[in-house]
C-alpha cells in the first residue's frame, strides 16, 4: 500500500479572532486538533509609543502611558510618575501617595475583573463576563466622579495629581467594598469551581517556576508557578510597606501548580488582597494638599532611571534616559503582558486548540501594551 | 449598497415618492436599522468601551445589536480603535468579506482621525476611512457608551433616509 | 551586593571588557561592558554563586549618540534581591550584538524589538526578524534620524 | 386528522399536502421566536433589558427585523468554494432537521406521519444534517469551518449511540417504535410516565432510579446532538469563530440557524415523547376538559418548550468542553451508564 502522504494544518488565528483578546495573529502548526507549534505575529497595534514620548514632554508623556495598557490606566501612570520622580528626586506629599495607592488597587480591581470576565468568555460562558463587566461599572464609577474619564484617566501626575478627590469619595469607596466583598464568592460559584470549568483549565499550560523567571514571566503569571513576588512587597515603592496584605501564589489545589487554574486563582485571591489594602487606606487619607510638589517644568537632570512597579499583569518598567531638557531622550517600556505573550509558544505546545484560547486568556494580555 | 444599486435599473421608472416604493422602503429600512448585528472584533482601548456598552450596563442587545464572531454575519463594522498600517490591510479584507448592505461607524479620534498618534505616528493611518467608507463618525478619546449609542442612533437615522430608488449616502 | 562589588567580582573573572561603574549621574550607576563580552559576563552573571542574576528585566536598545548604538540590560536577582545595569555601546556602521536569548529566554523578544526599532544586530539570535513593524517596513523607527515614509503600501502615512 | 381531511378533499395528494404545512410554520415561526427567546432569557440571567426596540418593550418584532434584514443581505460565495455543495449545504442541514418533525406526535390527532418505525427514522433522518455539516464545512474552503464540520461529525456520530441506547429502555417497555404508541401507553395519569416506570404494577418502581438515569442520559446526549452549550464545539466562538456557517452570509447562515433552533425542539420532543409521556396530560382523565386533542397540543408543545427553556438556560451558564472531553464523557460514562440501564430494563422485563 502505498503511503499516505500528511501535511499539517497551519491555521491562522487572528489578527481578528474573538478570543485573541485584541490584534493578535497566531499562527498555528496543528495535526488533527493537537498544535504542535504557535508562533505569536504582534504589532498590529504598534502606536509608536517610544516615538512619541521623544517628541513630548515629560508631562506630556502620561497620557500616552494611559494608552498602553488601556485597561490599568492608572498602573501605567504610576510606574511613569514614579520614574520621572525618582530621577527629579521629588518627594510627594503623603496624602498624594494614599491616593495614588487606593485608585491603582481600584485600576487592579477593575483590570482583573476583565481578565476574568474575558476568561469565562474564552471558556464559552458568556455570562460571568457581563457579571464582571457589571462590577467593573461600578469601579469605573469611582473614577469618573475623581477625574471625569472612565477608562483614560491623566490623573497622577509628577509630584501630584490632577486635583484632589472629592468630597464624598471616602463614603462612596466603602460603599463600593461593601458591595463588592460578596461579588468575589459570587463568581467562584457562577465560573471558578465549576466542574467544567476546572476540567478546561486545570493541568493545562503548565509553566514550571525555573522557566517562568527565565523567561521573564511577571506578575499572576509568575505568581500561579508558585514563585511568592510581588514588587509592592519585594521591592516597595510608594507607601506600600504600610499594609498588611498577602501575596497569593499558585498552589495546584485542582491540578499541577501552575497551571491555567492556578493564575487564574491567583487574579481571584488579588482582587481580595486589594479590597484588603483599600480598605486599610481609604480611612487614613491625610489632609494636605495634593499639588504642592507639583514642579512648574519638568525638567530633570541629565541621567537615566528603570523604575518598576506591579501592575495587575506584572512587573512595569519605565526605562527613562534624560538628556537635561524637556524631552526625555529615550523612554522604554518594559510591559508585563510582552514578556508574559512570550511565553505562548511553550505553553501550548502538545496541547489542542481550545487549550491555547484558555491558555492565552489566562496570561491576560493587552495587546496595546504590548506593541506600545 | 450592493443589492440596492442593482435593483436601481429596475426601478428607474418608478418616480421618487411613489407610494409603494416609499413603504417598501420604511419597511426594508426598518428591517436594516433594528438588526444591525455587529463584529466581535476589537482593536484598542476603544474597544474596551464598545465591550462595556454591549455588556449588562448598557447593553447594545436592546437595539438588537448583537455581536457575531463572522464578518459574513455582520452588518456593521464598529471600527473601534487605532488603526495600525499592519492592521489596515487586514481591516481592508474584513470590509470586503461583509455582505452588502453593509455600514461602518468608526469610534474615536485614533479611528477618526489618528487621534493622539496624528502627528508621530509613523506606523498608524490617521483614519480609518482612507481605506474604507465610514457612515458615522464617533469623536472622544475614548468615546463614552453613551457617545457610541449617540453614533449609533444617527447611524439608525442615516438608514431610515435611506431609499431604494434613491441614493443617499 | 553594590555595584562597585560586582564589578571587582567582574574584573576578577574577566581581564578586559569591563567599564568602570557609572555612578555620578543620577539614579541608576551603570556598568560599560564591551559587545563581544556580553555573553559570557551575562552567563557569569546568572550562574555565579555571589551573584545570581536569573531575572532580565528588561533590554533596551537605545540610539546612543551620533555613531553609537547602545543595549541595555536590567538584570535582577530572585534569589539575593539586588539589581544591576549594563550597558553596551557599538557603532552604528557596525551594530553586531551577541545574543543573551540563550541565557535569558526573555531576552529573546526584547531583543527582536531593540532590532526593529534600533537596528542592533544579535548575533546568533535564533528567530532575528522584525516584531512590531511589518515585515517590509524601511529603516528602524526609534533612532533619531529616522524619516517617517511618505507612503506605505499605497497608504499615506503623515496627516 | 387524515380520516377527517380524506373526507373533506377526498383526494390522497392533498391531504398528504396540507398534512405538513401547520408542521412547517410551526417550525419557521418556532425557530424565529426561539431566537428571541433566548436573547430573552439571556439577557434576563444577565440583568439586562434585552430587545426592547422593535415591536415595543418586549420586543416582539425583533426576530420579523431580522428575518427582514438578512432577506436583504447579500449571498456570498467565496473564492474557490465549491459552488454546488456550498448552495446545497445548508438545505440539506435544515431538510434534514425538519424530515425529523415529521413523525413527532402533537397530538393525538396530529402527526405528520405515524410511522411504525417512527423513533428509528428519527435517528436515521436526523444525522442527514451532519452531510450537510461536512458539505458545508468542506465546501467553504475555510479552515475553521472544516474543523467546524470534522467536529460535528464526529460528535453527533458518537452521540447517536448513547441517545439510541436510552431511547431503547423505553423500545423495550413499550414494545413498539412508533411515536403516536409511546404516547397512548402512557395514558392515565403522571404516574404511568415512562420515567417513573410506565404503566404498570408495583414492581415497576425499581425501574425507577434506571430510567430517570435513561431520560438523564437522552437529554444530555441530544443536547450535544443539537450541538447547544457545553457542546458547542462545532460552533464555537472563541475557538473556531463560527464553525461550519462561518462563511455563509444571508439567509444561508438563517437555515443553519433555523436548523439549530428547531433541532433543539426536536430533541425535546424526543425526550418528551419517551419519558414524559408525549401528549397526555399530567393528570390523566381525571380531569377531561385538560385532555382533549386541543389541549394535547398545548401539553406536548409546553413540556417541549420546557426542555428548551432548559437548554437555553445550560447555554447561558455552562462553560463549554474540549474536544476529547467530549469523546470521553460520551464512551466512557454515558455508554456504560446506559448499557447499564439498558441489562437492568431487560432484566426486569425477562423476569
Amino acid at each position: 500500500m502505498a503511503e499516505i502522504r500528511t501535511e499539517d494544518m497551519v491555521l491562522n488565528m487572528g489578527p481578528q479572532h474573538p478570543s485573541t483578546h485584541g490584534v493578535l495573529r497566531l499562527q498555528l502548526t496543528l495535526e488533527g486538533e493537537i498544535v504542535i507549534d504557535v508562533k505569536p505575529y504582534i504589532g498590529y497595534l504598534h502606536r509608536c509609543f517610544e516615538k512619541h514620548t521623544e517628541a513630548m514632554t515629560y508631562p506630556q508623556v502620561i497620557p500616552y502611558a494611559d494608552r498602553m495598557d488601556y485597561v490599568n490606566a492608572m498602573s501605567n501612570e504610576l510606574s511613569y510618575v514614579i520614574a520621572v520622580e525618582k530621577l527629579m528626586g521629588i518627594e510627594v506629599p503623603e496624602r498624594v501617595e494614599y491616593i495614588r495607592v487606593i485608585m491603582s488597587e481600584l485600576q487592579r480591581l477593575a483590570s482583573h475583573l476583565l481578565a476574568i470576565g474575558t476568561y469565562g468568555n474564552d471558556a464559552g460562558a458568556f455570562t460571568p463576563f457581563l457579571y464582571c463587566m457589571a462590577t467593573r461599572e461600578r469601579v469605573l464609577e469611582l473614577f469618573e466622579i475623581t477625574c471625569g474619564a472612565r477608562l483614560l484617566y491623566n490623573y497622577f501626575w509628577v509630584g501630584g495629581l490632577s486635583h484632589d478627590i472629592p468630597v464624598n469619595f471616602q463614603k462612596k469607596v466603602k460603599e463600593f467594598v461593601e458591595f463588592f466583598k460578596p461579588k468575589v464568592s459570587e463568581l467562584n460559584n457562577l465560573l471558578s469551581f465549576n466542574k467544567i470549568f476546572i476540567e478546561r483549565t486545570a493541568n493545562i499550560g503548565i509553566l514550571p517556576a525555573d522557566y517562568a523567571i527565565n523567561a521573564g514571566a511577571a506578575g499572576p503569571v509568575l505568581r500561579g508557578s508558585g514563585i511568592k513576588f510581588d514588587l509592592r512587597k519585594n521591592d516597595p515603592y510608594s507607601i506600600y510597606p504600610k499594609f498588611d496584605f498577602d501575596i497569593p501564589v499558585g498552589q495546584g489545589l485542582k491540578g499541577t501548580v501552575g497551571d491555567n487554574w492556578d493564575r487564574y486563582m491567583v487574579r481571584i485571591h488579588e482582587m481580595e488582597e486589594s479590597i484588603k489594602i483599600i480598605e486599610q487606606a481609604i480611612d487614613n487619607i491625610p489632609e494636605g494638599d495634593v499639588q504642592s510638589q507639583i514642579p512648574k517644568r519638568v525638567k530633570p537632570p541629565v541621567g537615566e532611571v528603570y523604575a518598576r512597579t506591579e501592575t495587575p499583569k506584572g512587573e512595569l518598567g519605565y526605562y527613562i534616559i534624560s538628556d537635561g531638557s524637556l524631552n526625555p531622550y529615550r523612554v522604554k517600556a518594559r510591559s508585563p503582558s510582552f514578556c508574559n505573550l512570550s511565553l505562548i509558544r511553550a505553553l501550548s505546545k502538545g496541547y489542542m486548540i481550545a487549550d491555547v484560547v484558555m491558555t492565552l486568556g489566562s496570561l491576560d494580555i493587552v495587546l496595546g501594551c504590548i506593541d506600545r | 449598497m450592493g443589492i440596492l444599486n442593482k435593483l436601481d435599473t429596475h426601478i428607474e421608472q418608478f418616480e421618487s415618492g411613489n407610494i409603494i416604493i416609499t413603504s417598501a422602503d420604511k419597511l426594508l429600512n426598518w428591517g436594516r436599522l433594528s438588526s444591525m448585528w455587529q463584529m466581535f472584533f476589537g482593536l484598542a482601548c476603544c474597544a474596551i468601551e464598545m465591550m462595556a456598552t454591549s455588556a449588562s450596563h448598557y447593553d447594545l442587545d436592546r437595539f438588537g445589536i448583537i455581536p457575531r464572531p463572522s464578518p459574513r454575519h455582520i452588518d456593521i463594522i464598529l471600527i473601534s480603535g487605532t488603526v495600525t498600517l499592519k492592521m489596515a490591510t487586514r481591516i481592508k479584507r474584513l470590509w470586503e468579506q461583509m455582505p452588502e448592505p453593509k455600514y461602518c461607524l468608526s469610534m474615536g479620534s485614533c479611528a477618526n482621525c489618528g487621534g493622539p498618534y496624528w502627528e508621530h505616528g509613523y506606523h498608524v493611518l490617521k483614519g480609518v476611512d482612507r481605506i474604507i467608507p465610514v457612515d458615522v463618525y464617533v469623536p472622544g478619546c475614548p468615546p463614552r457608551p453613551e457617545a457610541l449609542l449617540e453614533g449609533l442612533l444617527k447611524l439608525q437615522e442615516k438608514i431610515r433616509n435611506q431609499s431604494l430608488a434613491r441614493k443617499t449616502n | 551586593m553594590d555595584i562597585k562589588e560586582i564589578y571587582n567580582i567582574l574584573k576578577l573573572a574577566f581581564e578586559e571588557g569591563i567599564g568602570e561603574p557609572v555612578t555620578d549621574k543620577p539614579v541608576d550607576p551603570y556598568m560599560i561592558i564591551d559587545a563581544k563580552n556580553i555573553n559570557a559576563v551575562c552567563l557569569f552573571l546568572r550562574d555565579e554563586e555571589r551573584l545570581q542574576f536569573d531575572y532580565l528585566n528588561c533590554l533596551s536598545g537605545v540610539d546612543y549618540d551620533k555613531d553609537n548604538l547602545a543595549v541595555v540590560y536590567h538584570l535582577s536577582s530572585f534569589a539575593l534581591n539586588h539589581k544591576l545595569v549594563l550597558k553596551t555601546v557599538v557603532p552604528k556602521t557596525d551594530p553586531n550584538v551577541p545574543t543573551v536569548s540563550d541565557v535569558w529566554a526573555a531576552a529573546d523578544w526584547h531583543e527582536r524589538e531593540a532590532y526593529d526599532l534600533i537596528g542592533v544586530i544579535f548575533e546568533n539570535h535564533p528567530d532575528l526578524r522584525r516584531i512590531l513593524c511589518p515585515e517590509d517596513w524601511e529603516g528602524h523607527s526609534l533612532r533619531k534620524d529616522y524619516k517617517v515614509p511618505e507612503f506605505y503600501n499605497g497608504m499615506k502615512v503623515p496627516y | 386528522m387524515d380520516k377527517f381531511l380524506l373526507d373533506i378533499f377526498g383526494s390522497e395528494l392533498i391531504k398528504d399536502l396540507i398534512i405538513p404545512v401547520p408542521l412547517f410554520a410551526f417550525v419557521i415561526v418556532f425557530a424565529l421566536y426561539a431566537v428571541l427567546a433566548e436573547r430573552k432569557v439571556s439577557a434576563f440571567m444577565q440583568n439586562r433589558p434585552g430587545p426592547n426596540r422593535a415591536g415595543g418593550r418586549t420586543g416582539i418584532l425583533q426576530p420579523i427585523v431580522d428575518a427582514i434584514k438578512l432577506l436583504q443581505k447579500e449571498m456570498v460565495l467565496p473564492e474557490r468554494a465549491d459552488k454546488w455543495l456550498y448552495w446545497m449545504a445548508p438545505f440539506v442541514v435544515f431538510t434534514g432537521t425538519l424530515l425529523g418533525f415529521a413523525i413527532i406526535p402533537f397530538s393525538s390527532i396530529y402527526v405528520g406521519v405515524d410511522l411504525n418505525i417512527g423513533l428509528f427514522y428519527f435517528f436515521a433522518i436526523t444525522s442527514i444534517s451532519v452531510v450537510g455539516m461536512l458539505i458545508g464545512g468542506w465546501s467553504s474552503n475555510n479552515k475553521y469551518s472544516l474543523y467546524g464540520s470534522m467536529r460535528s461529525v464526529a460528535q453527533i456520530v458518537s452521540y447517536e449511540i448513547p441517545t439510541a441506547l436510552a431511547a431503547l429502555n423505553i423500545v423495550m417497555l413499550a414494545g413498539t417504535l412508533s411515536m403516536q404508541k409511546f404516547c397512548e401507553l402512557q395514558a392515565g395519569g403522571i404516574q404511568n410516565w415512562f420515567i417513573f416506570g410506565g404503566p404498570g404494577g408495583l414492581s415497576k418502581v425499581i425501574l425507577i432510579p434506571f430510567l430517570v438515569i435513561a431520560a438523564l442520559i437522552l437529554f444530555i446526549s441530544t443536547l450535544a446532538e443539537a450541538n447547544r452549550t457545553p457542546f458547542d464545539l462545532v460552533e464555537a466562538d472563541s475557538e473556531i469563530v463560527a464553525g461550519v456557517h462561518l462563511e455563509y452570509a444571508g439567509m444561508q447562515m438563517v437555515m443553519f440557524l433555523f436548523a439549530e433552533y428547531a433541532q433543539m425542539f426536536a430533541v425535546s420532543g424526543i425526550v418528551v415523547t419517551l419519558f414524559l409521556g408525549g401528549w397526555q396530560s399530567p393528570f390523566g382523565n381525571a380531569i377531561p376538559v385538560l385532555n382533549t386533542p386541543w389541549m394535547q397540543f398545548a401539553w406536548f408543545i409546553g413540556k417541549g418548550l420546557f426542555f428548551v427553556f432548559v437548554q437555553i438556560w445550560l447555554r447561558w451558564t455552562l462553560p463549554r468542553l474540549r474536544v476529547d472531553q467530549l469523546m470521553q464523557l460520551c464512551w466512557k460514562y454515558l455508554i456504560p451508564i446506559a448499557l447499564v440501564c439498558v441489562f437492568a430494563v431487560g432484566l426486569y422485563l425477562v423476569l
